[in-house]
């Protein structure tokens, strides 16, 4: 009987942060030019990558994320001139010291995306959804209150 | 509690075609807060808009959410419609489901379950909406224009003629600039000084213009719309009221030997002198450092012999305290010293020079009356060489990395002027790229090449040996892969163009962004080249980066174009969505401030009333003129006492809480 | 699940909201079947929540003898009360109590003539004693009640006050308001100079609730007019967590606001270390 | 009196096991604390003063006391308590052993409102005390006569060289004891006197023995509350929670609510009145100051609560916080310095 | 050291009772041997109580946050380490320099008394410090123990005996450093684990926390008035934690919160009642900042700016750092 009970195939939840001037106009672009990607992919407009806090990127696994990719402008294209430089750096010391406590370090990633980039944008989405996919559920940094 | 009504838009097929509109419109009835949910065809059309507005006024809403396009399509006609309701006009959020949604997914399944999370995500936020205010802030109807060379003048003049008033500041006794120094320009060999002068007399006579020469800006402070900027004008030692500009003082000055800042030290002037004959203004400057009355009490022969008492030795430096709406910076550039490589003589033998002192030397008003000759031994030269790329392209230690732009020209227009005159000359250019962008720029180079039959070698030259007063240069020719000598008599290093050094206290005072080459930075590469990114602030010519003069005089005029922009308005309606700073909370730390691209945020002591306990404290204060609202800010304070307005902390964990929740 | 234990909630529902002051409404709770959540007694306190905004602690300003709604006096403070602000009828609530000790309307009080002071939303909680000794007339001898606000604006009940309570069964109201006013031909003035004013006898048993320093002025009028404080009785507020007396917060000195309180002697009140 | 050899107590341990869960002292990550109790764990009952008191078997740092949807205006309540398993703890010393019973006044004395979550793990929960044989220097369970020696609990035990002694105390412990008597022996108890003697002897050798409470009483309240001494001591405090944790008899809670997402839990957690906002409200906080947060503790312990509760302090003198506070402040060190305020 | 606390002494006296100062930092004897607590003294009587010793371990810097609003000053007495940290709140401007009187004191290490528990010696009376040994008295008799072998865990990992900021020193002489190899080698240990391995780790220890605030409330960087944790509008704050979920993130956001700032003073392991090893979470970040920014001491230099508000053109992106874990 077991073999009849078809495992659901494993959708992994995504939080993408995309900065409104880049990323999320990519986001956009790959829209208006139809390019696929997964549904798992949920986007929150910010004003530039470097609004997003640590926080948010910890509360979104706790409450049952699979992956966080933080979308931000090309170093030195930011709207803001410098926003993503201290992305850049607050995102390595915190992707870091994930990995370090034990986080698989595949499920975060920070990217660039250029407003012109809508197919990257896309191929970006895919490929990290892809990854997640192989690696399945987040079980290590979830809040299992919210995962009930 | 809010009152959110959600609209959830058809977009005809575009979202419909693949979205269950009925089932997001069915759940987004039980999300909290909302006590309406409806569909329409085109929520941005006439009647979606009027549907929107009459359930604000029915269902007493206080928040829409409209699940449509891109906010970046349609977030201002929703805000319009709110505000025509009655409504905030951020008391808006979009849900992005049809290019982050319908446009992307073909199974009407999970595109539905995805608009309706965006939907659960859009409502999350809007709970959490406070209805904002954009700041408003006065222009005082002035403009600063720092640098008085043809970038600043030309702003000035633009400005000035659209009715507003500007004030020069120039570091130098008279305005002009680099481009005064130029015999010829490229590529159309016209006067160059033929083309200027004009220009800065009408600066000067301009109603609208006021010049400060031999004056720097001190101190900058306040926002756009309102700088407070202090001026000093440093002591001329010459009353600039009485001074006739007879030139007497000049004549009688005994002391000769101080070296020409404008001939580049290849001539000698006086102690008292101006700059040039056509030196704007035309009062004469008292050089404290070379002047005998300076150094040891005695002389005062000019005071002597002038006839309106205009000398005053007891001049002090004056400040100047003015209000400005906006500030262009024009600081320009200074050519790079050669010194630092030896390689080059440059310093060692009189007959290396650089462009800018051959350009002096060309120039019939020049040291050498126009006449080329060995400075070593005042004999015409019989061989020329053109050394390119010296400080440009290198890396980074050992000058600068960028390439600046107008050396290929001036090298070229220097061949044909040196071939013009003396056919007889062998002249040679080292080269490694020529790169010749601009409207007749390549054919001006050409016509070096093949008509004056200047000698072009691409190669890098190794160094340059003095041999019985000749020059051997030694190179390698990049083409045949050899290595070539030739003898010259005169050497000309085309040297980069750079950043001039004391621009970065400048840039500091204006808290404006420079990158590592001192070049300040244009708020967006392309889209605001003439902007900084800190508002009021903008860019005129090579203080942005190497720029040839009609490059220049095109964003002198760009940049006054948009301070006029500023200048024009009564009042500036800023971005409500900035960053705000709890002062309970601050701890008065710095952090936020050492972000902050804007230098928005200023630290004040401040009595604070913290549940009864009353006390100082240092807390940060966010100008509302000059934030941007990146967030930068808002991540760098620890305690999460800065926040973004419109993107609070809680709104963006609302929207990670609702998109996760399954 | 188990009913005894103190701490889990009964459901309520909002069933009227009546705004008294711009930032005051006073809201009817019932059960979810209707009548009221549980009995109290007057000057009790019950803990009202919306689960995931907060929980905090309200007196109940309904007299005892209203057995078909209670009522809950709220002012606009913070995250919960904001909340409640804007809620709508309809609304269902987390109720528990009744905590804390009542005004001894059933010894003490009985048989006494009564004088109440009160000033701004410390109304609310003599509010339910009045109503209750209104309704008990009999039991009580001369009622005076002396209540002031920041202004006619910021006076609750007022209707109330106007239409039922002033000079009906022997009861006097005295308002007063700290600032002149337009249309306004009451008495003028801080509440301790008006009960002075008023030239009460000391043989009153007086029961005093309003703004701390309020109270303390209060305080000292009474003494100075020979009052004896082992007659007057006022109601306190803390921090309140469990209601019960074991949280730990809001105690003074040994005693428990929330258990011992809120009603306190004021004789019983000076024994306590100060820190309220 | 029954008596066993130590070598046959995991016989013992997995004996109890059996019928109900045991916890003891057990060493995980370089850590000892009350822990499940298995036939390969690392016991280490030469560790009784274990860092964290076992008060959480009783009272946990946190529980989910109510659940709520909400949907709308309506608010949907959810049953969530479950049952308690039957449990024993193994080990417990006596201070800690005594320190439930002050938990008890708090949370079962008052008929009205009886914490019925105490109440049942209290009522699922053994607890078989073992008596210190190394006290430590930081004890001093002998101010409040708690015997070390002879500990309480519902059933007390000696390991005594080779040999572990055992005694039930109440029915609970002779119920629990009749289960596995079969394993035991018969004792007397005068086989344990010397070692009594012995435990005795370093107790009266602590330096904390003579530490006196005399005048913390209620009659004084006012004049150890007002005392000038509090501002001495309370000044390099950090208000960090550690003491009010670590601590056998501090049971201040917080009730908070958390979202998530599906349903809101009502938590019942441990709180520190050295907190700021501990008491704090929209309208201010009673006690702003370090000072009057510090006091309230020790006023609590060594005022307040004997005041209400007929002389008992809430301290069992475990020396947790001697040992543990950062900066070195313990109720030792409140008590002597205030010992002479309100003596007449 | 005892020389050195005479003068100490000495110097406090001197400055209270010429009124240049108004209270005095030190520490304070009490009545087991090893300890030695912060205290204020206000009056030259009170220094007879005053004590400078191998257990003087705090790290009074914290104590100096907002003396400013009390007009008065205060003399601190900081070893080497502690003045680091005394620079980051400098420049932090938590402290102004104006209100402080800074004596920096030297150092030979401290002892972790939780170490010598940790070796099974109870019942500690008396310590005797002689040369590189310890003489232990103890209810239970008398031991021994090699001094290095209890040092703190700071202490291993010492810094260097020069102070960073100073008004005076006294016995700096006496300063030894006590560092014993690389401070990253743990960090280091850990990194070359597997991520499961890590992962288990991880869970061990910061299963242990209690969630006192201790590590916080000690920690001179962490000076938020009020912490995000605390404050019921963050959305994050708890007062225990309930899973596995708020122990990480508790300890992932304190680490970082003072990533930059954090100058290595050891404070918040010296004082967690777990033994957790705190240090190690900090010390990564330090780690990666080293590596990735260039070598950063927080509180070198008042001017110092965190590397996290800072940056570079050229700055490694994290992506790489997280796949190829190399970059070492």
């Amino acid at each position: 009987m077991q073999d009849l009970v078809k495992e659901k195939p494993f959708k992994p939840l995504v939080v993408s942060f995309c900065c409104n001037w880049c990323s999320y106009a990519g986001a956009d672009l790959a829209g208006s030019s139809r390019l696929e990607y997964p549904a798992e992919v949920k986007i929150i407009r910010i004003p530039c990558s470097c609004r997003v806090d640590p926080l948010f990127v910890l509360r979104a696994f706790q409450r049952g994320a699979d992956g966080v990719i933080i979308n931000g402008c090309h170093p030195g294209d930011c709207h803001y001139s410098t926003g993503n430089y201290y992305t850049r750096r607050r995102m390595a010391m915190l992707f870091s010291m994930l990995d370090f406590i034990g986080i698989e370090k595949e499920r975060t990633r920070l990217e660039w995306v250029s407003a012109a980039e809508g197919a990257r944008f896309a191929s970006v989405m895919n490929e990290f959804v892809g990854e997640l996919r192989e690696m399945g559920e987040n079980k290590r940094l979830g809040d299992i209150r919210c995962k009930e | 509690m809010q009152r959110i009504g959600a609209f959830v838009c058809w977009c005809g097929s575009n979202i419909a075609g693949t979205v269950d509109i009925d089932a997001v419109t069915k759940s987004a009835a039980d999300e909290p807060g909302v006590v309406y949910s409806a569909e329409y065809q085109y929520m941005c059309s006439e009647g979606g808009q009027l549907a929107i507005r009459r359930a604000v006024e029915e269902h007493g809403l206080t928040g829409i959410a409209v699940c449509a396009c891109s906010p970046r399509m349609h977030e201002t006609t929703f805000r319009k419609t709110a505000a025509a309701a009655g409504l905030n006009p951020y008391m808006v959020e979009i849900a992005n489901i049809r290019e982050h949604c319908s446009w992307i997914h073909k199974n009407r399944e999970s595109a539905t379950e995805k608009a309706t999370i965006l939907m659960r995500a859009a409502i999350a936020k809007l709970n959490l909406n406070k209805p904002l205010f954009p700041g408003e802030s006065g222009v005082v109807k002035r403009a600063l224009v720092i640098g008085g060379g043809i970038a600043g003048i030309q702003t000035a003049l633009d400005i000035a003629d659209a009715g507003y008033e500007v004030d020069i500041v120039e570091k130098s006794p008279t305005i002009g600039g680099r481009m005064a120094q130029l015999d010829k320009t490229f590529p159309t060999l016209d006067c160059s000084a033929c083309i200027l002068t004009p220009k800065m007399v009408d600066a000067a006579q301009h109603d609208n213009i006021s010049l400060y020469t031999y004056s720097e800006v001190d101190e900058v402070s306040g926002y756009v719309g309102s700088f407070s900027v202090k001026i000093r004008q440093k002591a001329r030692s010459v009353n600039r009221e009485l001074c006739n500009g007879c030139g007497d003082c000049i004549t009688k000055c005994p002391v000769k030997k101080a070296n020409s800042e404008f001939d580049e030290g290849l001539s000698k002037r006086s102690a008292i002198y101006v700059p040039f004959a056509q030196a704007v203004p035309n009062i004469p400057v008292v050089d404290r450092e070379n002047c005998t009355r300076f150094k040891t009490g005695k002389c005062g022969l000019c005071e002597k012999i002038c006839g309106t008492k205009a000398i005053d030795f007891e001049q002090q430096d004056e400040i100047i305290e003015r209000e400005y709406g906006v500030i262009i910076v024009a600081t320009g550039f200074k050519p790079l010293s050669p010194e630092r490589y030896g390689e080059y003589l440059y310093g060692q033998s009189p007959d290396v020079l650089t462009s800018l002192e051959f350009e002096r030397m060309m120039n019939a008003a020049g040291p050498t009356g126009g006449v080329l000759k060995r400075l070593s031994n005042n004999e015409k030269p019989k061989s020329i060489v053109f050394i390119q790329c010296v400080g440009s392209r290198a890396d980074a230690k050992k000058g600068k990395t960028y390439c600046s732009k107008i050396c290929c020209m001036y090298t070229a227009k220097h061949a044909m002027l040196v071939k013009e005159k003396y056919p007889d000359i062998d002249v040679h250019v080292f080269y490694i790229d020529v790169r010749t962008p601009g409207k007749n720029f390549d054919e001006f180079y050409r016509r070096a090449a093949e008509q004056y039959d200047v000698n072009y070698i691409k190669g890098m030259v190794g160094k340059l040996a003095d041999e019985d007063g000749r020059l051997r240069v030694i190179a390698s020719d990049l083409l045949d892969g050899k290595q070539i000598t030739i003898d010259a008599d005169l050497v000309v290093l085309a040297t980069a163009v750079e950043a001039s050094p004391d621009v970065r206290a400048l840039g500091t005072m204006l808290t404006a962004s420079m990158d590592q080459n001192n070049f300040f930075t244009e708020a967006h590469p392309k889209l605001r080249p003439v902007e900084s990114p800190t508002a009021g602030i903008f860019l005129s010519g090579v203080c942005q980066g190497p720029k040839d003069i009609p490059e220049t005089v095109a964003q002198a005029g760009a940049a006054a174009v948009k301070a006029l922009g500023i200048l024009s308005k009564n009042k500036l309606i800023g971005n409500p969505c900035i960053a705000e700073s709890n002062e309970l909370l601050c701890n008065g730390c710095s952090c936020c401030e050492n972000v902050c691209p804007y230098g928005a945020i200023e630290y004040t002591e401040k009595e604070i009333n913290d549940h009864g306990n009353r006390n100082n404290r240092r807390v940060a204060q966010v100008n509302e003129a000059i934030c941007q609202g990146c967030g930068a800010c808002t991540v760098a304070c620890p305690s999460g006492s800065m926040d973004l307005k419109g993107f609070t902390n809680r709104q963006i964990m609302a929207e990670v809480d609702a998109i996760c929740r399954t | 699940m188990n009913n005894k234990e103190a701490l889990i909630p009964k459901l309520g529902i909002i069933t009227d909201i009546r705004d008294e002051t711009p930032d005051v409404k006073t809201f009817s709770v019932t059960a979810l079947n209707g009548g009221v959540v549980f009995p109290h007694m007057p000057g009790q306190c019950a803990m009202l929540s919306i689960p995931g905004v907060g929980e905090a602690m309200f007196s109940i300003c309904s007299s005892p003898t209203n057995k078909e709604f209670m009522e809950y006096s709220i002012k606009k403070a913070g995250v919960l009360t904001d909340w409640l602000h804007l809620a709508e009828i309809g609304q269902q609530i987390t109720v528990r109590g009744p905590y804390g000790n009542a005004f001894p309307v059933e010894d003490d009080l009985k048989g006494k003539d009564i004088l109440f002071i009160a000033g701004g939303i410390g109304l609310a909680p003599l509010r339910s004693v009045i109503n209750y000794v209104r309704d008990h007339r009999e039991n009580y001898g001369e009622v005076d009640i002396v209540y002031g606000a920041r202004s006619a604006d910021d006076l609750v009940f007022r209707k109330e006050i106007e239409n039922e309570w002033d000079s009906k069964n022997g009861v006097k109201v005295h308002l007063t308001i700290d600032r002149e006013q337009e249309g306004w031909d009451g008495n003028v003035g801080f509440v301790p100079g008006f009960v002075k004013s008023l030239k009460f006898t000391p043989d009153r048993t007086t029961l005093v609730c309003g703004p701390p320093i309020m109270i303390k002025f209060v305080l000292k009028t009474l003494e100075e007019m020979g009052f004896d404080s082992t007659k007057i009785y006022t109601t306190m507020e803390l921090r309140m967590k469990c209601g019960i007396g074991k949280c730990g917060r809001c105690n003074i000195g040994s005693k428990y606001v929330c258990k011992d309180g809120p009603v306190f002697r004021c004789d019983d009140l000076a024994k306590l270390p100060d820190e309220y | 009196m029954l008596k066993l050899p130590v070598s046959k107590m995991d016989e013992l341990f997995s004996l109890i096991n059996s019928e109900r869960t045991l916890y003891m002292p057990l060493e995980k990550n370089s850590e000892i604390c009350f822990d499940k109790w298995s036939s390969d764990a690392s016991i280490r009952l030469d560790k009784l003063n274990t860092v964290k008191s076992p008060k959480d078997f009783f009272f946990p740092a946190s529980e989910n006391i109510a659940a709520f949807k909400t949907k709308g205006k309506e608010i949907i309540m959810d049953d969530i308590r479950s049952e308690i398993e039957p449990f024993a703890l193994f080990g417990v010393r006596a201070c800690d052993a005594e320190s439930f019973n002050l938990l008890d006044l708090i949370f079962l004395n008052d008929k009205d409102f009886v914490d019925t979550f105490y109440e049942s793990r209290r009522q699922n929960g053994i607890i078989i005390t073992t008596a210190c044989n190394e006290p430590e220097e930081t004890c001093f369970c002998n101010v409040f006569n708690i015997d070390a020696a002879n500990p309480g609990g519902d059933i007390s035990t000696w390991i005594i060289d080779d040999t572990l002694y055992w005694n039930s105390l109440t029915k609970k412990g002779s119920g629990l004891t009749e289960k596995i008597k079969k394993m035991f022996e018969q004792a007397d108890e005068s086989e344990i006197a010397d070692h009594q003697a012995k435990i005795s002897g370093v107790i009266n050798k602590l330096p904390f023995k003579d530490l006196s409470l005399d005048g913390f009483t209620g009659e004084a309240l006012i004049e150890k509350f007002s005392s000038n001494q509090w501002e001495e001591i309370c000044h390099t405090c950090l208000s960090c929670g550690t003491c009010t944790f670590i601590c056998p008899t501090c049971h201040c809670y917080d009730i908070q609510d958390f979202d998530t997402g599906k349903e809101i839990h009502r938590i019942k957690c441990w709180d520190s009145c050295m907190y700021y906002d501990f008491t704090l409200m929209a309208h201010g906080n009673p006690r702003t100051s370090l000072l009057e947060r510090f006091r309230q503790r020790y006023m609590h312990k060594l005022v307040y609560f004997p005041e209400n509760n007929d002389g008992a302090y809430a301290c069992v003198g475990c020396g947790r916080c001697v040992q543990k506070c950062p900066i070195s402040m313990n109720i030792v060190k409140v008590a002597k310095a205030l010992k002479y305020e309100g003596m007449k | 050291m005892q020389r050195v606390e005479g003068e100490i002494k000495q110097k406090a006296h001197e400055l209270l009772k010429s009124g240049v100062v108004s209270s005095v930092l030190a520490w304070k004897k009490g009545d087991l041997v090893y300890d030695a607590a912060p205290a204020f003294f206000k009056s030259p009587n009170a220094l007879e109580d005053m004590v400078y010793n191998g257990f003087c371990c705090s790290n009074l810097s914290k104590y100096l946050i907002e003396k400013d609003s009390e007009n008065e000053k205060v003399l601190v007495f900081l070893k080497p380490c502690d003045t680091y940290s005394l620079n980051q709140l400098l420049s932090n401007h938590r402290v102004i320099k104006d209100k402080i009187y800074a004596v920096g004191i030297g150092c030979d290490g401290k002892i972790d008394i939780e170490k010598l528990r940790a070796k099974g010696v109870k019942g500690i009376l008396e310590i005797e410090e002689d040369g590189e040994s310890l003489k232990i008295q103890t209810l239970y008799g008398d031991e021994t123990c090699v001094r290095r072998d209890i040092l703190l865990e700071k202490c291993l990992n010492c810094k260097g005996k020069d102070h960073m900021v100073y008004d005076e020193l006294i016995g700096s002489e006496l300063s030894e450093e006590t560092a014993l190899g690389d401070k990253f080698s743990q960090v280091d240990e850990l990194e070359k684990m597997s991520s499961d391995d890590r992962f288990e780790f991880w869970r061990c220890e910061l299963s242990k926390c209690i969630r006192c605030n201790a590590c916080r409330n000690v920690c001179p960087s962490c000076t938020c008035r009020k912490c995000v944790f605390d404050n019921p509008h963050s959305g994050v704050n708890a007062k225990v934690n309930v899973t596995d979920f708020e122990e990480n993130m508790f300890h992932i956001i304190r680490a970082f919160h003072v990533a930059g700032r954090c100058s290595d003073c050891g404070e918040c392991t010296r004082v967690c009642p777990q033994g957790i090893p705190l240090q190690l979470l900090n010390r990564k970040f330090i780690k990666d900042i080293n590596n990735f920014y260039g070598d950063f001491q927080a509180g070198e230099t008042v001017e110092s700016r965190s590397p996290l508000f800072d940056y570079n053109f050229e700055d490694i992106e994290p992506n790489v750092i997280s796949k190829g874990r190399g970059i070492n």
